[in-house]
């Protein structure tokens, strides 16, 4: 579940007629030229693609001119944001702004229902409004197999101060980005700044959309985005290729694990013992032979000093992990000490296979981390 | 007495002739759990492991007028089974799938609020009354008799909760698996207050993650006093980084109430023992006894 | 008496500010029907002939507690419109728009049924109590107070039928236009019902087209003796080509019964009087007033 | 609102997941070698692409092979099929019958609900079937609020008799086909037959898609389609461009009239007074200035021997129609009888203008039909 970037966002806006600044991805001088001559401008604004936040307070959104774009393009490609290097630029047609809005359509986790988000106060310090003056955030709660219609949304637009035209455009685009999170199944879609424009129109000047990872599946549209390949770091997303979930921390311990709950009260534990995780792998609920052993791999290749490998079967049988664990030591060669705990569903029959290859596999969790973290602090 | 699930709960397996299904319906069975029927769309007539199939859950209501249904299918095909077993009449459903899309999960969830189903999960190990029976794939093995009730957010690490209380001695009247998606059905807020209710239950354990408002709605219930036994907590994700914000929005709506720390603070201050490590909660419970 | 509308119906105005809307409020205005509000979002607190103007339903009925709404929107946003009617509270919907999605129409009416409103149309010429008030594009001059009730499918042909009658010196209780498309709010069976209470209608005109089956429906309440007043009937489209069917699936479905020979034969067998030119209706009246 | 050529109707099945055999439109004769050789096959069904039905018998859906295929289409091509030249032929793939099915999805206008027609007696006469085995064709209904899910069809499906994946995949198509017809505005949505392969797959052999036409605004895929086009002769076309509906008659009287009613009417009396119409326009309610006179241009064109103009103006304002008469006859050379009926909204105004201009408005229909009759009848 990651945010798509800004132009992926607002191509989908365009696909439902919510309205956006005329735009185009730099590729090289002449895009530049040619987007100059297409809104008929000097000046356009510069915006890198960024998976993070905070583009603006870093210099990555900029008005230029014509003349000095590719200059300060090539300042920015490559600068790294939040850990990630700027690849994509994207030109703007400058927007002459009368006033900014706040609006979000979210699917609400803690009730299961749809929400919006609206302000009159828009603009990058928009938490810090919703702190100040929370009276000044309005809030409107849909149910979760809303069907949305504009009318729903006049009320709510001229609390925000809308009237004439600008109203019935207000509630048509609320809808439309309603309809398109019902669509897409999108957990998130944000505007901010929506922007009332000097000679009346209301526009979306940024968008944040956040689809919702499950549904990928059947939103082949979102799933091939650029964004969400982007999203992982080379490891991530070869872990999340084979169905695990990769997590970078920075300790001495690499943790596989299955389920979030028991990754994170292992990497807790660790701690509490006076080691840390470098990194856990979560290789879920049914995690089969094939999983784990790609789990080893993955962990076999990082600068750790030792492996705690902590599995609860439920759904996860034993036996399968015991394999896995099998084969990646035929495969690998680990040379750092490993400690498996295995317990649960036909753990009977796991720790056989673990026995019969050599390894010693404890059925309690919190000896087995003690020990691990005794292993690595002894080979200090 | 328990809560939820006894041994007259007659349960339907939604999915009972696919890989886990088959597997985990052999495991319930094993358990004692009267599982009366099983339904795959077209292998109607079948049986697996003694169960009858049915095509659809219409029929197999019909045929056993059953309590629960326990879901093994796919994420795609989640929704829809789910809308059926609520449908077909089904009073209890259990959503073991990971991966439903979150808008199916808060329609199904919706849905099943106008019918008056009880929802557990999805992405959850189910239930078990231990000695009693089970639905779902807690390894009924780790488990005792007693008189802790168990509810967790999080799958393996309740059965890490119940094995430490069971190496302890101590038994658990129902344990209860909630789910690990943002969007579910139970939460601890309800469960709690079947503790409450239950006379088997003296001890309450709950197990608790970063991320939501789960457990801060627990710590309101019991801080207003509505809860009235011992309650236990050990949320996991200290050492976590805090996970991705969802825009500007959930900034907004969420705020800074999913660390961990934030959560064993509000439970702290309702009266509730919050754990370091899982054994504190077998030592409190001990101590508490012992009193 | 008449049905449906009379001179305390509280009327609503949805799309006032419009080319049509402002006009046909004038024209109602005119026949002394109680407009007593419009509705434009966005041009709320304008006037439109003396009329307040109103962003929302919502506030519009809050305001002036109307009894019915009519419509004069574009087809694409009449759907919101209606809904946004309904939900504010109101009694009787009257769309006027043509080309409105079949979907939407079918949706409308599915609401206004749950929640109690009396839906006609769309793509009608709404309706008129002469003399009285009228709700809609009827055009009051040619329209007489008396005591035949006219229900109709058609427009123009409905105008063309009291023109008529009211050349003939044969007045009308009420005038209802039900609207040509395929699915709608009223049908003739609803209206006939009401005409058959209400005292001051004495005789009914049915005005029908080949399609559809409301005829047949008619006929068959008629036939059952479920309505004791005389009835009239003039069907359009005897020398009309065939449509066309809608797959096989249409001919299986609404079989041969569309035509307006078909149409004509089951009134007939129902003892309606059918009419081969459209004044063959006042005559058959007069013949019966004289007996 | 007409049908789809099939091969529109099946790539929007393909979009919806709905299995329909492998096709390609014939471009030539190496088209015909190129599809041979994707499907592997020395044999192709040749479906020539109509918006009428009864293909099958007129000998335009015939099996060849590679060599005989260019021949068979050539002699297809052009071919008059309902009064329409057939300009489209596709290939596709033969497929292995077991079973041919019927299955329809519908928005059932005297029910304002979507109703499913299935029988396991598919082919060409379905409607045959329907009338003397009632009971084989099985009917469902569901709310037009619906949302389509595969459990809703299970029952059905048994009843068809099919079993085992069959039944999953049948359920499927059936909620794909109901998606498709919510999701795309659509009044029917049918497949004669629904074929069970021998190899035990169930596939749509043919399509036939009616669009709800006054949706097409919303639906710019569907509008866009040739068939849309095609479903209009060319007066046709140039009548519906102008929002006037234009039907072909035999007869020698032109009409113009508003409204579909009032317009059937006015034919019904023609032939009562022993005359008869040629065609009839219908300029509808609110029928303006542009649209009058495009009418009478168009009906300028026409072989027929007298106009007959009948407007009784309700949304229709009269003085608009007047304004309409008098530019056509300005522009054009009507020399014809022409009598016009003009009363209704404005009626004053518009019967003053056409004084004005030399001509006499009637204010009733039926003394106005027998004086065109009478014009007609007596210019013979």
């Amino acid at each position: 579940m990651s945010m798509l970037y800004e132009f992926e966002g607002k191509n989908l806006f365009k696909e439902h007629n919510i309205p956006v600044p005329k735009s185009k991805l730099y590729n090289g001088k002449q895009s530049i030229v040619d987007f100059a001559k297409e809104i008929g401008k000097n000046e356009m604004m510069v915006k890198a693609q960024a998976l993070a936040g905070g583009r603006g307070k870093a210099g990555l959104i900029k008005k230029v001119t014509v003349n000095t774009a590719e200059e300060h393009i090539k300042s920015i490609l490559g600068r790294i944001h939040h850990g990630k290097p700027i690849e994509i630029v994207m030109l703007e047609e400058p927007v002459k702004i009368k006033k900014e809005y706040y609006l979000a359509a979210m699917l609400d986790t803690n009730s299961g229902q749809y929400l919006v988000l609206a302000s009159s106060r828009g603009g990058v310090d928009i938490e810090e409004i919703a702190e100040k003056y929370p009276n000044e955030i309005y809030r409107l709660a849909l149910p979760i197999t809303v069907e949305p219609l504009p009318f729903m949304f006049i009320d709510l637009g001229k609390k925000l101060g809308f009237t004439a035209k600008k109203l019935t455009q207000f509630a048509q685009i609320l809808t439309n980005m309603l309809t398109m999170a019902i669509n897409l199944d999108l957990m998130l879609v944000e505007i901010n700044p929506l922007i009332e424009t000097i000679d009346g129109h209301i526009i979306a000047a940024d968008s944040k959309v956040v689809p919702d990872g499950n549904a990928l599946f059947r939103q082949p549209n979102l799933a091939s985005l650029k964004s969400q390949r982007d999203q992982y770091s080379e490891l991530e997303y070869e872990a999340a290729q084979a169905g695990i979930s990769y997590v970078q921390l920075d300790g001495e311990i690499g943790i596989i694990a299955c389920g979030a709950g028991l990754s994170m009260a292992t990497c807790d534990l660790l701690k509490y013992y006076g080691s840390s995780p470098a990194n856990f792998l979560d290789v879920g609920g049914g995690a089969d032979q094939k999983k784990v052993s790609k789990a080893l791999e993955i962990l076999s290749e990082q600068p750790i000093k030792g492996i705690f490998i902590n599995v609860f079967g439920g759904i996860t049988r034993c036996d399968e992990v015991a394999e896995g664990i099998i084969d990646a030591t035929k495969r690998l060669n680990i040379k750092i000490p490993m400690v498996i705990r295995l317990i649960g569903t036909n753990d009977k029959k796991g720790i056989e296979i673990l026995e019969k290859n050599g390894f010693h596999a404890y059925g309690e969790m919190e000896p087995a981390a003690k020990k691990i973290v005794e292993l690595v602090k002894g080979g200090n | 007495m328990a809560i939820l699930l006894n041994n007259e709960t007659k349960v339907i397996v939604q999915g009972i002739t696919g890989h886990q299904g088959s597997f985990h319906t052999q495991r319930m069975l094993d358990y004692d759990t009267k599982i009366v029927a099983g339904v795959t769309p077209g292998k109607g007539g079948q049986t697996v492991h003694g169960v009858p199939v049915f095509d659809s859950m219409k029929e197999a209501m019909e045929k056993t007028h059953a309590d629960a249904s326990v879901i093994f299918i796919p994420a795609p095909f989640v929704y829809s089974a789910a809308i059926e077993a609520i449908e077909a009449g089904i009073k209890l459903l259990v959503i073991i799938t990971e991966g439903v899309p979150v808008k199916d999960t808060a329609k199904i969830k919706r849905k099943a609020k106008e019918k008056g189903v009880i929802l557990i999960g999805p992405n959850c190990p189910g239930l078990i009354t231990p000695g009693v029976s089970k639905i779902g794939i807690i390894p009924g093995n780790i488990t005792k008799k007693g008189d802790v009730g168990i509810v967790s957010r999080s799958g393996t690490l309740t059965y890490e909760i119940i094995q430490n209380l069971t190496l302890n001695g101590i038994g658990q009247s129902t344990c209860v698996g909630l789910g690990g998606d943002p969007v579910k059905g139970l939460d601890f807020v309800d469960v709690l207050k079947m503790f409450e209710e239950d006379p088997q239950t003296k001890h309450i354990v709950m197990v608790g993650e970063i991320g939501g408002t789960g457990e801060q709605q627990a710590a309101k219930l019991i801080g207003d006093g509505k809860i009235t036994k011992p309650v236990y907590a050990f949320i996991a994700g200290q050492t976590a980084p805090p996970g991705k914000k969802m825009g500007h929005a959930g900034a907004i709506v969420h705020g800074k109430s999913g660390t961990a720390k934030e959560k064993m603070r509000v439970l702290e201050n309702a009266g509730v023992f919050t754990a370091e490590v899982p054994r504190d909660i077998a030592t409190a419970i001990k101590n508490n006894l012992s009193k």
